[in-house]
């Protein structure tokens, strides 16, 4: 029981699916700090 | 443990309670529409109605 | 199937990938959820939330009206043009379709900029430098604004205000 | 009890459950049609070299634009959804479908109002409506009576999830593709209340009846309605997504728990996003903006981002399953491409997840907020989640249920397996040439960027008027392939070869 648990859990199921997971989370962060920079580049308000 | 094994074929194994939370359609609901009632609408309403007078400034 | 009722018991543990998606995911959520209160205390460019209730119009306009006579310096196309002292509360007018008056301002220094409306909502959107803010009617927005590059600058109304929407630009000048 | 059951699928289908599906299917189409019409004007206004239309008339159909494509072809079809998932998907019946007509011919009523005060010219006022710019009543009171037929409407899947549990339908958890349409209905009921209580003021105002409409509180329950209606297209979209791989390819979910800790998080947290519209607003204090934009600590995003895990990785388990075992990625060369329901869910999780959720997380985020609001590329962004998103599955839906629910096959196949396709590129390049306008500061909802009449005139960074043209050139693919989706849905309600 605990053997087949284990086994479960150190399973991938989905590795190309992952890879593509990747590569999204890459993008976005990619973006999100893009827009960071043109954050910092505008006049400062508060 | 043939024991656990058993039990679990019978359909006797308790249900977990975050499934049972889950399953609950009618508690989600409440939940769903108290939060954003509640964090969103009123809260903005409560500030809206607190906004101070526009003071005096020296011209 | 996600078109079939599930077994008894689907609260199950997660395999491999689905742990590690979830952790990652879940970290890169945290990181930019924090980033907002802390980007609020360290950052320069934050939105304001300085407001003002503004029960009657006439009230803004007399602060505008009061601004322009003591600050004037010019005229640009029959708009006056105003320079106010770094610091001072400075007043900006929107109605349909004219940004009251035009602004001169020094470079480095930090303005309050009270944005109200006359009539409608208005968009207040400084072009290029693409910084924008909303104008409610019956509410002064007050940015504290610290202009740090010079040039012209052109205030274009972003929010729908009727057919002469695309006529509405104002201007200001950074020195 | 009237039932049939589906030579393909082996549901039992119930009489009042599918002719409330086809109704309201079908009204969905016509509406996309206009919307869609519209959104050709659009395109061919906003395209410098092209510039189309005069003021009035870009404001005036961009209003309808925004509500029939946005509302009435999104609502419509999710109210099909909802009798699908809540009596076909369980085997059981739509309990009181005498209700279900009432809320039909209401929202039905309340669009035509809408449609007929706009195309008069009498209200002008672009889909937010933003108080004191007033329109013709009968526009609020559409609104209104649109608004509480969808309560109704959604009213009747809990009513139809209670008889499916006294009939013993199920036992313990819905299937997902219903739990997604449960998540969708708690999200729209909210929705649609925010709506009727803002509007029912704001109509006896527009008839003198009220003097004064505070502006602030207009705009933060206005958007308790605009921003949450977005979100019941969300849960939608994603319970089509897993439906669509579970039809198509015998997809089971990986895991119940994560997709459904997904949704859960959805119905908890998603509906605050409406802040996001009130971020650069006077008013609201720093706290409301932050905790509300958050999501509440962003956990509604994680929800996105596990369903697009969640839904590939269903798809590429069911695909191992058949024998693509190869490599990474030998799964998605031989995945069904050419069955439009298919290729269509696949092309909206990409859209969705890549265009239009990264963007609304960083637009959304305060800060960012200051140099985006209201610029162009905010309407790329919910063309992102809209179009590409929600529109292009439901497109997939259509093609799926068609066989299910009107029993009959698609007429030009060929055609419907490229459709998704040109859509999916057109609406991609659209979109992507307008959140790049955006970022030289180009504003939305708006007739004349080049101010050539106004008392200061400017121009952008001519790089804009490239991607403004690539927008146009984009929404002209767009438009293509949404009149070929037209074209093949109802010529195959219609003409389609008979399934026994």
């Amino acid at each position: 029981m605990e053997e087949e648990k284990e086994k479960h859990e150190n399973k991938m199921e989905a590795p190309g699916t992952f890879a593509l997971s990747i590569i999204f989370l890459v993008a976005f962060i990619v973006m999100w700090f893009a827009h960071l920079k043109w954050l910092v580049e505008i006049w400062g308000v508060r | 443990m043939p024991e656990e094994r058993e039990k679990a074929e019978e359909g006797k194994e308790p249900i977990p309670a975050w499934q049972l939370f889950y399953d609950d359609i009618f508690l989600l609901f409440f939940l769903g529409v108290a939060i954003p009632t509640l964090v969103y609408t009123v809260w903005g309403l409560m500030e809206i109605v607190q906004i101070p007078e526009l003071p005096v400034f020296k011209p | 199937m996600a078109i079939k009722e599930p077994e008894r018991i689907w609260w199950k543990p997660f395999t491999r990938d689905e742990r590690l998606w979830v952790a990652m995911a879940l970290l890169w959520m945290m990181g930019s959820f924090v980033f907002m209160p802390v980007y609020h205390f360290i950052g320069a460019q934050n939105p304001p939330s300085e407001t003002y209730r503004v029960r009657d119009h006439e009230k803004f306009r007399a602060l505008v009206d009061g601004m322009v006579a003591k600050y004037k310096v010019g005229e640009d196309k029959g708009v006056p043009v105003v320079k106010p002292e770094p610091g001072s509360d400075v007043f900006m007018q929107a109605s349909m379709w004219q940004w009251y008056p035009v602004l001169e301002l020094e470079k480095g220094k930090t303005y309050r900029i009270h944005l109200s409306s006359m009539d409608i909502t208005h968009g207040f959107s400084i072009q290029p430098i693409n910084m924008n803010f909303m104008v409610v009617p019956d509410y002064d927005y007050v940015l504290t604004l610290t202009p740090t590059t010079a040039g012209d600058y052109y205030i274009v109304c972003n929010e729908f205000c009727g057919l002469g929407h695309h006529l509405m630009v104002g201007k200001m000048i950074i020195k | 009890m009237d039932y049939r059951i589906c030579s393909l699928t082996g549901l039992k289908i119930n009489k009042p459950a599918e002719d409330l599906i086809k109704w309201n299917m079908v009204t969905a189409i016509l509406f996309l049609a206009i919307g869609g019409f519209m959104g050709l004007l659009m395109a061919l206004t906003r395209w410098p070299s092209v510039h189309y239309l005069d003021t009035s008339h870009y404001y005036r159909f961009l209003t309808l634009h925004g509500f029939d494509a946005l509302l009435l072809w999104i609502l419509f079809f999710e109210v099909a959804l909802v009798h699908f998932t809540s009596a076909v998907l369980l085997n059981t019946r739509v309990v009181a479908p005498f209700s279900a007509w009432i809320a039909y011919a209401l929202m039905l009523v309340g669009a035509a109002f809408v449609n007929i005060v706009v195309f008069a010219g009498k209200a002008d006022v672009l889909f937010t409506s933003y108080v004191p710019l007033k329109a013709n009543g009968v526009y609020y009171l559409g609104i209104i009576i649109f608004a509480v037929g969808a309560i109704v409407a959604f009213a009747n899947f809990f009513a139809n999830i209670i008889q499916a549990r006294r009939d013993k339908a199920y036992q313990h958890s819905l299937p997902l593709g219903t739990f997604g349409l449960a998540a969708a209905s708690i999200i729209g009921i909210v929705t649609l209340a925010h709506g009727a209580v803002i509007m029912i003021p704001v109509f006896f105002w527009s008839i003198d009846l009220i003097k004064y409409i505070d502006p602030a509180t207009y705009r933060l329950v206005f958007w308790g309605l605009g921003h949450p209606s977005q979100q019941i297209n969300v849960c939608a979209m994603v319970a089509m997504w897993y439906m669509t791989a579970g039809f198509v390819l015998g997809a089971k979910p990986v895991n119940e728990k994560l997709s459904r800790t997904a949704f859960v998080l959805y119905i908890l947290f998603i509906n605050v996003a409406s802040e996001h519209h009130l971020l650069v607003d006077p008013v609201l204090s720093s706290w409301h903006k932050i905790i509300n934009t958050s999501y509440v600590m962003h956990l509604a995003v994680l929800a996105s981002m596990i369903h697009a895990f969640a839904i590939p990785a269903s798809i590429e388990v069911a695909l191992r399953n058949k024998g693509y075992t190869k490599g990474l990625f030998d799964w998605l060369k031989n995945a069904p491409w050419g069955n439009p329901a298919f290729s269509a869910t696949f092309l909206s999780i990409i859209g969705f997840g890549f265009l239009g959720g990264t963007t609304g997380v960083i637009f959304g985020t305060e800060q960012f907020n200051i140099i985006r609001h209201n610029t162009f590329a905010i309407t790329g962004h919910f063309h992102a989640t809209v179009v590409s998103g929600t529109t292009i599955a439901f497109m997939g839906g259509t093609y799926l249920l068609i066989p299910y629910i009107f029993r009959r096959n698609l007429v030009l196949p060929k055609l419907a397996a490229i459709q998704p396709y040109l859509y999916a590129i057109g609406v991609a390049v659209m979109l992507i040439g307008m959140m790049a306008a955006g970022t030289y500061g180009v504003p939305r909802r708006h007739w004349d960027i080049t101010f050539s009449n106004a008392i200061f005139s400017f121009s952008f960074d001519p790089s804009a008027d490239m991607f403004l043209s690539m927008m146009g050139v984009g929404g002209l693919f767009a438009a293509l392939g949404g009149a070929m989706f037209i074209i093949i849905s109802l010529g195959s309600i219609m003409f389609g070869r008979k399934i026994q």
